[in-house]
C-alpha cells in the first residue's frame, strides 16, 4: 500500500514536471505470436507518443522473468507493464520494480502487489466464451479433449476452468476448481482429459494424434493456447477428419482463421494483445505526464475477449493484418 | 644389392625446453639391418618418428637416394606420405584401434576396396596370412581390444610387414615378446633383408642387435656417439659407447634358509576358460621369477593375486587370507607393476611427480592432507635412484621416453615399501644400465623382507634376478627350477610343455 | 543384431504392455503415427550417430532443426521464394554449419561439447532474431511440397495402413549409413578415428577430414530433419521448436549401443532406440497416464531397461564362462 | 591461474564493453545481482566439476534443482512441515539421488550419460507429478529462512554494496573444493581416476568409491543450489524450473578449463566461467539488445572467446618451442 502511495506521489511530481521522453517497458510471460502482436501495439504506442519502449520476452519461465525485471530496473526504467507468470509468488520482484519505477500488469493480474492498474481481460470469462462456443457447436454432448501448452500459470488455470464451466453450462464462478488430471462426465459431456506439452510442437501434435487414437469417439477438441488450436486443425486435416471432430479455438492463429472460413473450426475466442501493448504504453506514458486520473477507478482496464465465427472472421482478419503491418513499421 | 636409399643430414629435433636430437647422420641401406642403440631417452624413438613422418625435424633434412645415386630432399609431412614412399613403422607404444577386428587393424589405411567398397573377404584372407607369418593363431575377426599386450605387439608387427615397405622401422618390437616369438621375428627380418628391404631396428636387447644388425648407430643424449660396422660390434663396445660408465657388480643374494612363507597361492583358477589351478609360495625376502611363453598365463596369475579380475582359490599373505578389491589388498602391503604401462600404469597427462607419488600418498598424509614436502623428497629420491631422465619431476609423463615411463611406474611401487611386490615385465623397454639399477632396487626391497614375484619374458633377466624360477605353460605351473640348476634350455623345455609331454 | 536383444526386449515389453492395457495401440492410424515420428527422429539420431562414432558430440542439432524449420516457411511464405531455391539453400546452409563445427574442432582443436553448445545458443538466437520471435507456418499453402513429409503411401494388400512418406528418406539414409559404416573404407576409417585417433593418424588416415565430414553429415541430417519436421507440423515458434531434440537424438543413439567414447555405431540400434523412445511416449498417452507422468515414466522405464539389459548380459557372460570351465 | 588468462580476457572485455556502452553496469545494485547469480550457478557448476573430473557427466542436475526447488515450498507451505525437517531431508534426498547414480555407474557399469539422462527425465517427472504441475512458492512466508539466499550482508566501508548472502556458501564450498582437489589424497585420487581409470585401479585406488562420491557431491550441491535458487526466486514451476541448468553448469566448467575427458578440474576456472556467462546475460539486457538476441550473442561471444584463447595459447606454445631452440 505504501508503495502504491509512493508511486502516486511520484506521479504527482510528474504533474509539475512531465518527463520528456520516458523509457517504458513491456514484459511478456513467454515467447509467442500473441506477444509479438502485443509488441507491435507497444511499439506503435511508443511511436505515437514519442517515448522509448523496450519489449522483453522471458523465454525460460519464472526465474528468467525475474532476472529480466531486475535488469530493467538497473537500466533505470521509468515504467513497466508486466504479465507476471506466477503473481502469488512474485510479490517481491514486482514490488522491487514498483519501488524504482511505475508498475502496471497486463494479461495476468497480480492482486495484492503494488501495481497501479491491470490491463487485460478476465481469463475465466474468456474461457467461458470458448466453452459456450463449444457447447453451442456440440449441443448433444459427447467426448471433449482439452489441449493447453501448460497449466501452471494462473491465466491458464482460469481459462481452463472457464472453458469447463462454459461447456458444462454451469454458473459463473471463477473460484471453482475441478481436477484436471482425471477424466469426468457431466450433463452428457465427457472431458476425456487435458494434455500439456511445455511448448514442444511436435509433442503437442503427437498428443492430439494419440488422443484421437485412444478416443475414437472424440467429438470436440479445444486448444487453449494459440498453437494448440492450430495443430488441431493440422492434425485433423492430415487424418482426413477435418470437420468431423469439432474445434473450439483460442487466439488468432492463421490456420485457425482459415479453418473458420472453411467451416472446420467452430470459432475462436480472441484477446486483443495489440490493445494490451498499446494501452499499457499509453497508460504508462500518461502517468509519466502526471495524469493520475488515467487509471480507472477499480484499477482494472478491461479489454474484453471477442468470439470470432464465420460471420465476422473476414473483417477481423483484415484488421489484424493492418495492426501487424503497423507494428512492423514501428520497428 | 646393398646401397643407400635414405640418408639423414644433420637431423635435430627440439621440444619445448629440451633438445632430443642433434646432428644425426644416418644411412639406411637396402638389404641391411641398421640398429639404433642408446640409453633410455637417448632419442631413438624420436629419430624413428622423424624417419616415418610422425614428427618433423627442427633442423636438418632427410634425403632419398635413387638407383643412380642422386639424392633429393624428402619432406615428410604426414605418415600417409611416408607410407607412400614405402616407409612403415612399428611404434614403441602400442597403438591399435580397439573396436576394429584384426583384419581391420592390420590393413588400416590400406584396405582392399573398389571405389571405396570394402572387400572383406580378401582382407580377412590377407590378414590371416600375416597373422600366420608372425605366429599368431587367431581369427582375423577377433577384436583388437580383447588381446593381451604381447599379441597386440605381434599384430602391430604384422601390420607393418603387410605394408610391404621398402624401409621397415621397428621401435623395440620385442619388448614384450618371449624368446620364441623373438627368434621367429628375427628370422623373418633376416628373410626380409635378403629380399632387399632396409630395416631400422631398435632394441635394448643387445644380443638381438648382435645377432641381426649389419651396422649400429649409438646415440647418447641425442647425439651420435659412434657408428659400428658388423665386424667391430661387440657387447662391451656398444655398452661403453652407450652408457659411458661401467656397470657396478650385482649385489650377492643372501641365502634365505628357513625364512617364513609370506605369499601363499593355493589352487587359484583365473576366469579364463583354459586355465588350470596354480599354486605357489614366496618366502619372506625371496625373489621368484615366472617364466613362460606369450599367453602362458603369467599376467593373469599376477592380476588374480592382486585382486584384479575374477579368480577362485585362496591367497594368503603372512598367514591371513588376502581378498577383496585391489585397493583393500594394497592397504595390506601388496603392489603390482602392470605389464601394459600405457593402459594400466600411467597417467600420461600428469607430471612425473604425481605419477610416482600416487600409491604413496596415504602414507605421507596427515588427516588426508598430502604432505607436499615429503612428496617432493620422495620423488626427487626416486628420480635419482632410478636415474630417471630428464630429472624434472614436473615433466609430463607423456613426453618421457618409453624406458623412463617404465621407471616412473616402477618408482610408484618402490616408494611404498610393499610386503609383496608383483612385477609383470619389470624392465620392458629399459636400457642395460637402468635395468641393472632396477634389479638392484628389487633386490634391496627383497632384502628388507619383501616377497617378490615377477613375470618376465626375458630369460636373461629371469636367470639374473630370480632365486627360484617357476615356469608356466598353458595356464598351469609346469615346473620349478632352482637358480643354480636353471638354464635357458631347461626353462624353454618346460615353457613349451616338453616336460609335461614327456611325463605322459 | 545380437547386441540389441536387450533394447529389443524393452521395445517389445513396452509394445505388449501398451497393446494389452492401452487403447487402440494396434490401429493403423496409431501405427502410422508411430512410424512417422520414429522416422523423423531417427534421421536426427542417425546424424548424431556419425559424430558419436568419431568420439564427438553435437548439442546444436536441436537448434539447427529450429533454424531450418523456421527458415523454410519464412522464406517460402514471408519472402515468397520458390521451393526450388529454398530447399537446396537451406540444406546447403545446414551443411555449412556442420563444416564450421568440423573446422573449429579439427583445426582449432576446440572441444566438440563447447563448439556445439555455442551452436545451440547461436542458431536458435539467429532464428529468433531473424523472425522477431514470430512463429512461422505454411498457412495452408504448399500442400504438395509438404506431402514429402505428410504423404501416406498406400501399400498393396493393406487397406488402412499406408506408409508415411518420411519412411522413404529414413530407409534410404539408414541403408546408406549402414553400408557406409560397415562396408566402405571411409566408414571404417571414421570408426577407427573414433576408436583411437592417433592409431588412425599413424595409419595415414585423414582423420581431420573424416571428423569434419561427420559433423557436416550430422548438421545436414539435422537440417533435413528440421525441414521434414516443419512440413509435418506445419508451423513453428523460434523459441521452442526443436528444444531438447539433441538430447532425444543422443539418447536414442546411446540406447542403441553407440558408445560416447567413439568407435562403435549401430544403425539398427539407433533406429530401434528412437522407436523405443517414441513408443514409450505414445504408450503414456494411450495408457491414459497423463502428461505430467510422461517424463517420470520414460526416465524410469529407460533406466530399468538399460539396467536389466546389463544384468542379463552379465549373467550370460558368467554362464558362458561356467560352461567353458565345465 | 596462468591457464585462465584467456577466460579472464573474455570476462574483462565483456565487463568493459558493458560498462562503457550499457546503462548502470557498475551500480551497486547490479553488481549485487551479478554476484548473487554467479554464486548460485557456481555452486551447481562446482558440483558438476567433480563429476567431470572423474571423466563422467551429470545431465540430471537441472532436474535435481527442480525437484528440490519444488519440494522445499511444497513441504513447507502445502504440507506445513518445519524447516528443521525439510532442509536436512531435502539435502539427504539429493545425496541419495547421487548415490543412486554413482552405484549404477560403478557397479552396473552403465554409461553416465544414459544414467543421468534418465535422471533428468525422472526427477522432473516426479516433481511434476508430485505437485500436479502446480507452481510452488513461499507466498510471502518464511522470510527468515529465505534470507539465507536473499540476505545482503553490509560490508564495512561500503555503503551501497552489501554482499549477497549466497556468497558465503559459495566461498566455503569453493575453498573446500579447491583444498580437496589439490591438497588431499582423495582429491588427487579423484583426478587420477578421471585421467586413467584403469591405471588408478592398478594403483590401488578405490575408484568405484571415488566416482560414486563425485556423483553424490554433484547431486548434493545441485540440491543445495536448488534450495538456494528457490529461496532466491520465491516460486517455481515444475515444468521449467532449472531447465537447461545442467548445460549452463557444464558449460561454465568446460569454459573454466575442465576437460570432459576427465582428470583436470579448476575451481577458480569454474567460478570465473560461471561469472562470465552471467555477466554476458546481464550485459545483453543492459545494452538493451533485446531478449531475442540473447542466445545469439552469448553463443557468438563464447565461441569467439574460446577460439581466440586457443589461438593465443598456440602462438605462445610456438614461441616457447622456438625459444627452446635458441
Ligand atoms: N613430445 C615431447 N615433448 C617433450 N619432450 C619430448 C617429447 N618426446 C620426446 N621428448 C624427449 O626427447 C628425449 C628423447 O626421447 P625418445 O623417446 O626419443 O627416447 P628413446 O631413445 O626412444 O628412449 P627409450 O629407450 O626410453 O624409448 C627424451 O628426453 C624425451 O623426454
Ligand atoms: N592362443 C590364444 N588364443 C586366444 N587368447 C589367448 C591365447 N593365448 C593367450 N590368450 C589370452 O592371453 C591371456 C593370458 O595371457 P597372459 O597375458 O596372462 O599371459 P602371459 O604369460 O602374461 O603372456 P604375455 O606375455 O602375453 O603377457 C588370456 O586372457 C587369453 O585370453
Ligand atoms: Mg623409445
Ligand atoms: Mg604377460
Amino acid at each position: 500500500a505504501d508503495l502504491v502511495a509512493a508511486q502516486k506521489e511520484r506521479i504527482a511530481g510528474y504533474a509539475k514536471q512531465p518527463m520528456k521522453s520516458p523509457h517504458l517497458s513491456f514484459v511478456s510471460n513467454g515467447v509467442a505470436d500473441f506477444w509479438t502482436i502485443a509488441k507491435a501495439g507497444s511499439l506503435a504506442a511508443g511511436k505515437d507518443l514519442g517515448c522509448e519502449v523496450t519489449v522483453v520476452f522471458p523465454g525460460a519461465g519464472l526465474s528468467d522473468q525475474k532476472r529480466m525485471l531486475e535488469d530493467l530496473v538497473i537500466r533505470g526504467i521509468d515504467g513497466v507493464s508486466v504479465s507476471p507468470i506466477d503473481p502469488k509468488n512474485q510479490m517481491e520482484v514486482l514490488n522491487q520494480v514498483a519501488e524504482q519505477s511505475l508498475l502496471i500488469t497486463n494479461d495476468s493480474d497480480a492482486p495484492g502487489s503494488a501495481r497501479l492498474c491491470y490491463i487485460g481481460m478476465d481469463n475465466y470469462l474468456a474461457g467461458r466464451q470458448c466453452g459456450e462456443l463449444a457447447r453451442k457447436g456440440l449441443p448433444g454432448g459427447g467426448e471433449v479433449a482439452i489441449f493447453i501448452g501448460r497449466l501452471e500459470q494462473d491465466n491458464a488455470k482460469r481459462r481452463w476452468q472457464g472453458f469447463v464451466d462454459g461447456l458444462l453450462g454451469r454458473s459463473t464462478d471463477a473460484e471453482r476448481r475441478d481436477d484436471h488430471t482425471k477424466p469426468f462426465t457431466e450433463g452428457g459431456y465427457t472431458i476425456v482429459g487435458t494434455w500439456t506439452d511445455s511448448f514442444d510442437r511436435a509433442k503437442a501434435k503427437a498428443n492430439i494424434e494419440d488422443v484421437m487414437t485412444r478416443h475414437p469417439k472424440l467429438a470436440l477438441v479445444t486448444g487453449l493456447f494459440e498453437y494448440n488450436s492450430v495443430l488441431a486443425v493440422e492434425v485433423f486435416r492430415q487424418a482426413g477428419r477435418a470437420g468431423q471432430i469439432k474445434i473450439a479455438a483460442f487466439d488468432e492463429g492463421a490456420d485457425v482463421l482459415v479453418g473458420i472460413r472453411e467451416g472446420i473450426v467452430l470459432g475462436t475466442v480472441v484477446q486483443d494483445p495489440y490493445g494490451y501493448g498499446y494501452e499499457s504504453i499509453k497508460l504508462l506514458h500518461a502517468l509519466t505526464q502526471g495524469k493520475l486520473d488515467a487509471i480507472p477507478k477499480d484499477g482494472v482496464m478491461n479489454i474484453p475477449a471477442r468470439t470470432i465465427t464465420k460471420d465476422n472472421v473476414d473483417t477481423f482478419w483484415s484488421d489484424l493484418k493492418a495492426k501487424l503491418a503497423a507494428g512492423k513499421a514501428a520497428k | 644389392m646393398v646401397r643407400t636409399i635414405l640418408r639423414t643430414r644433420g637431423i635435430g629435433r627440439r621440444f619445448a625446453g629440451v633438445t632430443a636430437l642433434d646432428g644425426i647422420e644416418a644411412d639406411v641401406r637396402a638389404g641391411e639391418v641398421l640398429a639404433i642403440v642408446g640409453e633410455n631417452g637417448a632419442g631413438k624413438s624420436t629419430l624413428l618418428k622423424i624417419l616415418s613422418g610422425v614428427l618433423a625435424p627442427s633442423s636438418g633434412s632427410i634425403e632419398e637416394v635413387d638407383e643412380h645415386g642422386h639424392a633429393h630432399e624428402l619432406r615428410l609431412r604426414s605418415v600417409a606420405e611416408a607410407t607412400q614412399v614405402g616407409i612403415a613403422l612399428v611404434h614403441q607404444e602400442l597403438n591399435l584401434a580397439e573396436h576394429l577386428d584384426l583384419a581391420g587393424a592390420i590393413l588400416l589405411g590400406r584396405e582392399h576396396h573398389r571405389f571405396g567398397w570394402l572387400d572383406l573377404r580378401s582382407m580377412h584372407a590377407e590378414a590371416a596370412r600375416w597373422l600366420a607369418r608372425v605366429g599368431l593363431d587367431l581369427d582375423p575377426s577377433t577384436l583388437c581390444g580383447s588381446l593381451p599386450i604381447a599379441q597386440r605387439q605381434l599384430v602391430e608387427i604384422a601390420k607393418a610387414l603387410s605394408a610391404n615397405a621398402r624401409i621397415l622401422i621397428l621401435d623395440e618390437p620385442t619388448s614384450s615378446l618371449s624368446a620364441r616369438e623373438t627368434d621367429r621375428l628375427l628370422a623373418m627380418l633376416d628373410e626380409l633383408r635378403r629380399s632387399g628391404v632396409a630395416i631400422v631396428y631398435v632394441s635394448h636387447h643387445l644380443d638381438e642387435v648382435l645377432a641381426i644388425a649389419d651396422r649400429a648407430i649409438v646415440l647418447r643424449d641425442g647425439r651420435m656417439a659412434g657408428t659400428l660396422e658388423r665386424a667391430s660390434m661387440d657387447r662391451a663396445t656398444i655398452e661403453r659407447l652407450m652408457v659411458g660408465r661401467d656397470l657396478p657388480p650385482t649385489t650377492a643374494r643372501p641365502s634365505l634358509g628357513a625364512a617364513p612363507d609370506r605369499l601363499v597361492v593355493d589352487g587359484v583358477v583365473t576366469s579364463h576358460r583354459r586355465r588350470r589351478p596354480a599354486s605357489l609360495v614366496v618366502k619372506r625376502g625371496e625373489i621368484v621369477g615366472l617364466a613362460g611363453l606369450v599367453g602362458a598365463g603369467r599376467t593373469e596369475l599376477l592380476e588374480a593375486i592382486a585382486g584384479l579380475g575374477h579368480a577362485s582359490g585362496t591367497i594368503m599373505l603372512d598367514g591371513r587370507a588376502l581378498s577383496g578389491t585391489m585397493a583393500q589388498r594394497v592397504a595390506r602391503g601388496l603392489a603390482i607393476v602392470p605389464e601394459d604401462r600405457a593402459r594400466h600404469g600411467l597417467f600420461t597427462l600428469d607430471p612425473v611427480r604425481t605419477n610416482v607419488s600416487m600409491a604413496w600418498l596415504p602414507r605421507g598424509a596427515h588427516v588426508g592432507m598430502v604432505d607436499h614436502a615429503g612428496e617432493r623428497d620422495l620423488v626427487d629420491g626416486m628420480i635419482t635412484r632410478l636415474r630417471l631422465r630428464p630429472s624434472d619431476p614436473a615433466r609430463r609423463v607423456q613426453t618421457l621416453s618409453g624406458g623412463n615411463q617404465q621407471k616412473t611406474v616402477l618408482g610408484r611401487w618402490l616408494a611404498v615399501e610393499p610386503s609383496v611386490l608383483l612385477l609383470d615385465e619389470p624392465t620392458r623397454g629399459v636400457d642395460v644400465g637402468a635395468r641393472h639399477d632396477i634389479h638392484e632396487a628389487i633386490r634391496a626391497a627383497a632384502t628388507t623382507g619383501c616377497a617378490v614375484l615377477f613375470a618376465s619374458s626375458d630369460l636373461e633377466e629371469v636367470l639374473l634376478l630370480a632365486d627360484r624360477i617357476l615356469v608356466m605353460h598353458d595356464g598351469a605351473i609346469a615346473g620349478e627350477l632352482a637358480r643354480e640348476s636353471a638354464t635357458e634350455v631347461a626353462i624353454m623345455g618346460l615353457a613349451t610343455g616338453g616336460a609335461l609331454e614327456a611325463a605322459r | 543384431m545380437r547386441k540389441h536383444w536387450g533394447l529389443l526386449g524393452i521395445f517389445l515389453v513396452v509394445c505388449i504392455v501398451t497393446a494389452l492395457y492401452g487403447k487402440n495401440f494396434l490401429t493403423a492410424y496409431n501405427l502410422m503415427n508411430l512410424v512417422q515420428r520414429t522416422a523423423l527422429f531417427s534421421i536426427l539420431a542417425l546424424g548424431v550417430g556419425f559424430v558419436i562414432g568419431t568420439g564427438g558430440i553435437d548439442l546444436s542439432l536441436g537448434s539447427v532443426v529450429c533454424l531450418v524449420g523456421i527458415a523454410v516457411p519464412w522464406l517460402l511464405i514471408e519472402h515468397g521464394w520458390s521451393p526450388w531455391a529454398v530447399v537446396p539453400i537451406v540444406l546447403a546452409g545446414s551443411a555449412l554449419i556442420g563444416l564450421g563445427h568440423g573446422l573449429l574442432i579439427t583445426r582449432l582443436r576446440l572441444q566438440p561439447f563447447l563448439v556445439t553448445l555455442c551452436g545451440l545458443l547461436l542458431y536458435r538466437g539467429i532464428a529468433r532474431w531473424m523472425t522477431g520471435d514470430q512463429s512461422q507456418g505454411f498457412q495452408g499453402e504448399f500442400a504438395e511440397l509438404r506431402s514429402i513429409a505428410v504423404g501416406r503411401i498406400p501399400l498393396p494388400g493393406l487397406e488402412a495402413f499406408r506408409l508415411p512418406a518420411t519412411t522413404i528418406p529414413l530407409i534410404v539414409l539408414a541403408t546408406v549409413a549402414a553400408i557406409f559404416l560397415t562396408r566402405t573404407v571411409w566408414g571404417r576409417w571414421l570408426l577407427a578415428t573414433g576408436s583411437n585417433e592417433s592409431a588412425a593418424r599413424y595409419s595415414g588416415i585423414p582423420t581431420a577430414r573424416l571428423v569434419t565430414g561427420a559433423y557436416v553429415a550430422c548438421s545436414l541430417l539435422a537440417g533435413l530433419g528440421g525441414m521434414l519436421f516443419i512440413f509435418d507440423v506445419g508451423s513453428a515458434q523460434p523459441s521452442d521448436f526443436g528444444n531438447f531434440y539433441e538430447l532425444y537424438a543422443i539418447a536414442a543413439a546411446v540406447l542403441g549401443g553407440c558408445s560416447l567414447r567413439g568407435g562403435s555405431v549401430s544403425v539398427v540400434g539407433i533406429v530401434l532406440g528412437t522407436a523405443t523412445l517414441q513408443v514409450l511416449r505414445n504408450s503414456i498417452n494411450l495408457l491414459g497416464l497423463g502428461s505430467q507422468l510422461e517424463f517420470a515414466v520414460i526416465g524410469a522405464v529407460l533406466l530399468a531397461g538399460v539396467a536389466a539389459d546389463e544384468l542379463v548380459r552379465r549373467w550370460h557372460a558368467a554362464r558362458l564362462e561356467r560352461r567353458g570351465a565345465g
